[in-house]
């Protein structure tokens, strides 16, 4: 019974998270968000018996995917406050 | 209904809500986003698959989940990389 | 697209997206047809596969092929991010701080240290070179926030192919040693899978790291 | 030595990519010593097949299900020679193309990175090794589409990376439905597993769906004119000749192993009815274009239709085998004339600094190779005599005539009329009235390529002229459908 609960908890989270990260409107909320799914999904994976696939979801699904999307925002942040546009990609040919 | 059942029911609905996100939304981040948890998706579907019978977990469908968690990270890479880029040229 | 179908479109593509979520969910429902023809396999196969870690024995022995095209798409997604050539500044730095700097002090060589155990640990328990390599790519992200990461181009340019450069030559050894394509002898096996593992690990954590900084080395700085 | 030759297919091309990473000097001659080595292995498969006949290769000594097998056929070998032989004149021409422009450093190990996918997937019989060999198809696909850099180029990529993925995941998710059902990913192992239930049937629809937005079957094919229009022109010729390729490929295996007997007839029907939308609406768009790399690559939306139109062909009985043949004479016939003709129109975009095709004549008088490639790929690709493109389209003319399938019959007429009216738009521009000099805008067009254009479309012509052998040599173990 306390398994189902647990179970139940985590599988409910999940979608919660997961629609959190796809309708908000904030990009890094919804990055946030999708991190913090990232590692429930890793304690899923642990639930199902396959902790190989919980340390890499931890390390790459949750820590690397989500450092990546954050340092992007960042990077389109600083593109825009540039807001020059770079002469050498002029259309040519 | 057992447990396996439920994260596999998990991981379709997954399936769908990331589905629905790629086709809908209009800024790349979030499409990423959609295509990340699509793939979360198929993936439980997979591992549940594994923990279908007996006591022994098959290792085959972790294996490639593993495959697919690094295929994953490297297309959000690059999708992410490409999104700047359009934003530069923009 | 006429305007009214436009504004149904979200309705529709949920629709149709719920629609073949319930049906993959019934097939998902349906009790399996087989008693585990591959598990089987695997339990019978392991002791011969040099490794006792039954999912680094799939990724590295049994479906190695499949491991093998993997780090070939790593590889390719660090060339096709180079090739975007996305002109960023040249430093994204945090400064320097007495704090940062002996975290990093006591945090690098315990990431290196934790790399190498996954590593190590990969052929018996849970662990591996994805996530080695993994943690030693936040390892060196590390570096490179403190501003300590500069490797010469030749040697990045190195270390980001010698995990398919190993593996490749290995598997064309095989036919050599054994007859047949990345098939180990089976006395040898775990010490072939760990000399692969190990320049995946390096080639795996290099190309996470520079994915992340997203500049080809010798570019000409900004 | 079939282990070597096969080999030789994958690992040629990876290691090039290998090489290229470390030391990109003398590109162009790595990637054609690894061309002719792919080429090479295709050969001695051949050879090994015609004496031996088929036979499956397991890697790691394992065999299925444990480890991953390659299956050599004659569909495989037909497939991997296609791909050697494309991939010779292209690599020719991008060494013209690209020259020493920064671009041109990175094209070279995306290219061995997709040459070496192609091979691996022609090669594979695994369901998920196809996934793995799918997506560095498509990767390294959209990867090459961005290399002109251009704002067109890039939303082109986007649009191809996302839609390659979802298509890629709607398969995987299909692979996890089989592998929960039967425990078993090998093609040969599952057609003797697979029964008419509701898994299988839900499996077969995600990862047919999935491929199908892969290979761009009307009215999946929304993002291929885009890319293939917007690539570098020897990209383009890669994409429109080889790639769409594999993820029917795939689909054909499936077809052939995967689906249960009792499949409903309206299934095939359906795709041959999607064909026949392709051929007529891709036709009408190649006609209406404006821009000569849209036409051409709405050519390819069209000219795939006939790919899907085998579909409903392949049951009837012994005429499935004769559609077979002209199916995968098809799709060899058109990887060459349709490289070809992107091939020349990327010299013509060259040379005039742009490929609007109203002002285009000039420039197509001033380079009569590249036109006159244009015009040989063009015979082929309207099925006239003696192409490799006729052979085909008369076989699956055949097939549909001899199984009664008239529909089809008149749908592969209607469509050999209008691809003949765009080719000879682009035809009409040799022969616009002399008035106006040329006035070459863009940097010079490279002796080699021009050559390399007219060498892919001769190969398109030799296959017509010397059929034979590749009839045999794709007949050897071929595959049948489960009746």
């Amino acid at each position: 019974m306390i398994e189902w609960f647990v179970d139940g908890l985590v599988g409910l989270m999940l979608l919660w998270l997961a629609w959190q990260a796809l309708t908000s409107a904030d990009l890094l909320r919804a990055v946030a968000m999708f991190v913090v799914f990232g590692l429930l999904v890793a304690i899923a994976w642990t639930r199902l018996g396959a902790p190989d696939v919980a340390i890499a979801e931890a390390a790459i699904g949750a820590g690397l995917t989500g450092a990546l999307l954050l340092i992007t925002i960042r990077r389109l942040q600083d593109q825009r406050r540039a807001g020059v546009p770079d002469e050498r990609h002029a259309e040519t040919d | 209904m057992t447990v396996t059942d439920f994260y596999a029911l998990v991981g379709v609905a997954l399936f769908v809500m990331g589905l629905c996100a790629l086709i809908l939304r209009s800024r790349d981040l979030q499409r990423i986003l959609g295509l990340n948890i699509m793939g979360t998706g198929v993936f439980m579907v997979l591992v549940t698959s594994a923990a279908g019978n007996g006591e022994v977990t098959d290792p085959v469908p972790h294996a490639m989940v593993l495959t697919g968690i690094v295929v994953a990270v490297s297309a959000t890479a690059f999708a992410l990389a490409l999104s700047l880029a359009r934003e530069r040229r923009r | 697209m006429p305007k009214r179908i436009e504004r149904c479109l979200p309705a529709l593509v949920s629709l149709g997206a719920v629609a073949l979520g319930v049906l993959i969910a019934l097939a998902v429902l349906q009790p399996p047809d087989h008693e585990g023809a591959t598990l089987g396999k695997v339990l019978e196969a392991l002791p011969d596969s040099g490794v006792s870690n039954p999912v680094t024995a799939v990724l590295l022995n049994f479906r190695a092929f499949d491991t093998l095209l993997e780090v070939g798409v790593l590889l390719l997604t660090l060339i096709a991010v180079w090739a975007l050539d996305l002109r960023l500044p040249g430093a994204e730095t945090l400064p320097a701080s007495p704090l940062f700097s002996s975290l990093l002090r006591v945090s690098g060589p315990l990431l290196v240290l934790v790399a190498g155990y996954l590593l190590w640990v990969g052929a018996s328990a849970p662990g591996g070179a994805f996530q080695a390599g993994a943690v030693l790519a936040g390892g060196c992200l590390l570096l490179r926030l403190a501003g300590l990461w500069h490797p010469p181009a030749v040697i990045l340019r190195w270390a980001v192919s010698v995990g398919l450069l190993v593996f490749l030559a290995t598997a064309l050894a095989m036919p050599f040693l054994t007859g047949g394509l990345l098939q180990y002898p089976p006395a040898a096996a775990g010490i072939w899978i760990l000399l692969i593992e190990t320049a995946a690990t390096v080639s795996i954590a290099a190309i996470l790291t520079s994915l992340f900084i997203a500049r080809e080395p010798g570019e000409p700085r900004r | 030595m079939t282990l070597w030759w096969s080999t030789l297919c994958v690992a040629a091309p990876l290691l090039a990519a290998v090489v290229l990473v470390l030391r990109p000097k003398w590109p162009a001659v790595i990637a054609l010593v690894a061309v002719s080595l792919v080429l090479t292995g295709a050969l001695g498969l051949a050879s090994v097949l015609h004496a031996s006949g088929p036979r499956l290769i397991e890697i790691g000594g394992w065999g299925a299900p444990l480890g991953i097998a390659w299956r050599i056929d004659g569909l495989t070998v037909t497939l991997l020679l296609m791909a050697g032989i494309v991939g010779w004149p292209v690599t020719i021409y991008a060494r013209g193309y690209f020259g020493d422009a920064p671009a041109g450093r990175h094209f070279w190990p995306l290219w061995m990175l997709l040459l070496t996918a192609l091979c691996a997937l022609f090669l594979s019989n695994d369901l998920f090794n196809w996934y793995v060999t799918l997506e560095l198809l498509s990767l390294s696909a959209v990867a090459l589409v961005t290399l002109s850099g251009k704002k067109a180029a890039l939303d082109a990529a986007q649009r191809y990376l996302f839609t390659g993925l979802f298509g890629s995941l709607l398969y995987l998710m299909g692979v996890a439905l089989i592998y929960k059902a039967y425990g078993v990913l090998d093609l040969t192992l599952l057609r003797e597993l697979t029964q008419p239930t509701l898994e299988v049937w839900v499996a077969l629809g995600l990862m047919a769906a999935g491929l199908l937005v892969k290979s761009a079957l009307f009215p999946l094919h929304f993002w291929l004119p885009a890319a293939h229009g917007s690539a570098p022109a020897p990209v383009s010729a890669i994409l429109s000749a080889l790639v769409v390729k594999g993820a029917f490929y795939i689909l054909l295996r499936l077809w052939f192993d995967l689906v249960p007997a009792a499949m409903p007839d309206a299934v095939s029907l359906i795709l041959g009815g999607l064909g026949a939308g392709a051929i007529i609406w891709g036709s009408l768009q190649a006609f209406r274009a404006t821009r000569l790399k849209m036409l051409v690559a709405y050519s390819t939306v069209a000219q795939l239709g006939y790919l899907a139109l085998f579909f409903p062909l392949s049951e009837a009985g012994v005429w499935g085998d004769t559609a077979l043949t002209g199916l995968v004479y098809f799709i060899f016939a058109h990887a060459c004339a349709k490289g070809a003709m992107f091939l020349a129109a990327g010299n013509l975009q060259r040379a005039a600094g742009h490929d609007e095709l109203a002002s285009l004549a000039p420039v197509a008088r001033a380079l009569p190779v590249s036109m006159f490639a244009f015009a040989i790929g063009g015979v082929s690709i309207m099925g006239l005599p003696p192409s490799g493109g006729f052979i085909a389209k008369w076989t699956l003319l055949n097939a549909a005539i001899g199984s009664g399938g008239w529909v089809w019959v008149v749908v592969m007429v209607v469509g050999g009329l209008l691809s003949a009216a765009y080719i000879f738009r682009v035809l009409a521009l040799s022969f616009a009235e002399p008035g106006v000099e040329a006035v070459l805008e863009g940097p010079r067009v490279a002796k080699s390529s021009e050559w390399a254009s007219l060498l892919l479309a001769s190969i398109a012509l030799l296959l017509g002229l010397n059929a034979l052998p590749m009839l045999d040599l794709l007949n050897i173990g071929l595959p049948q459908v489960p009746l």
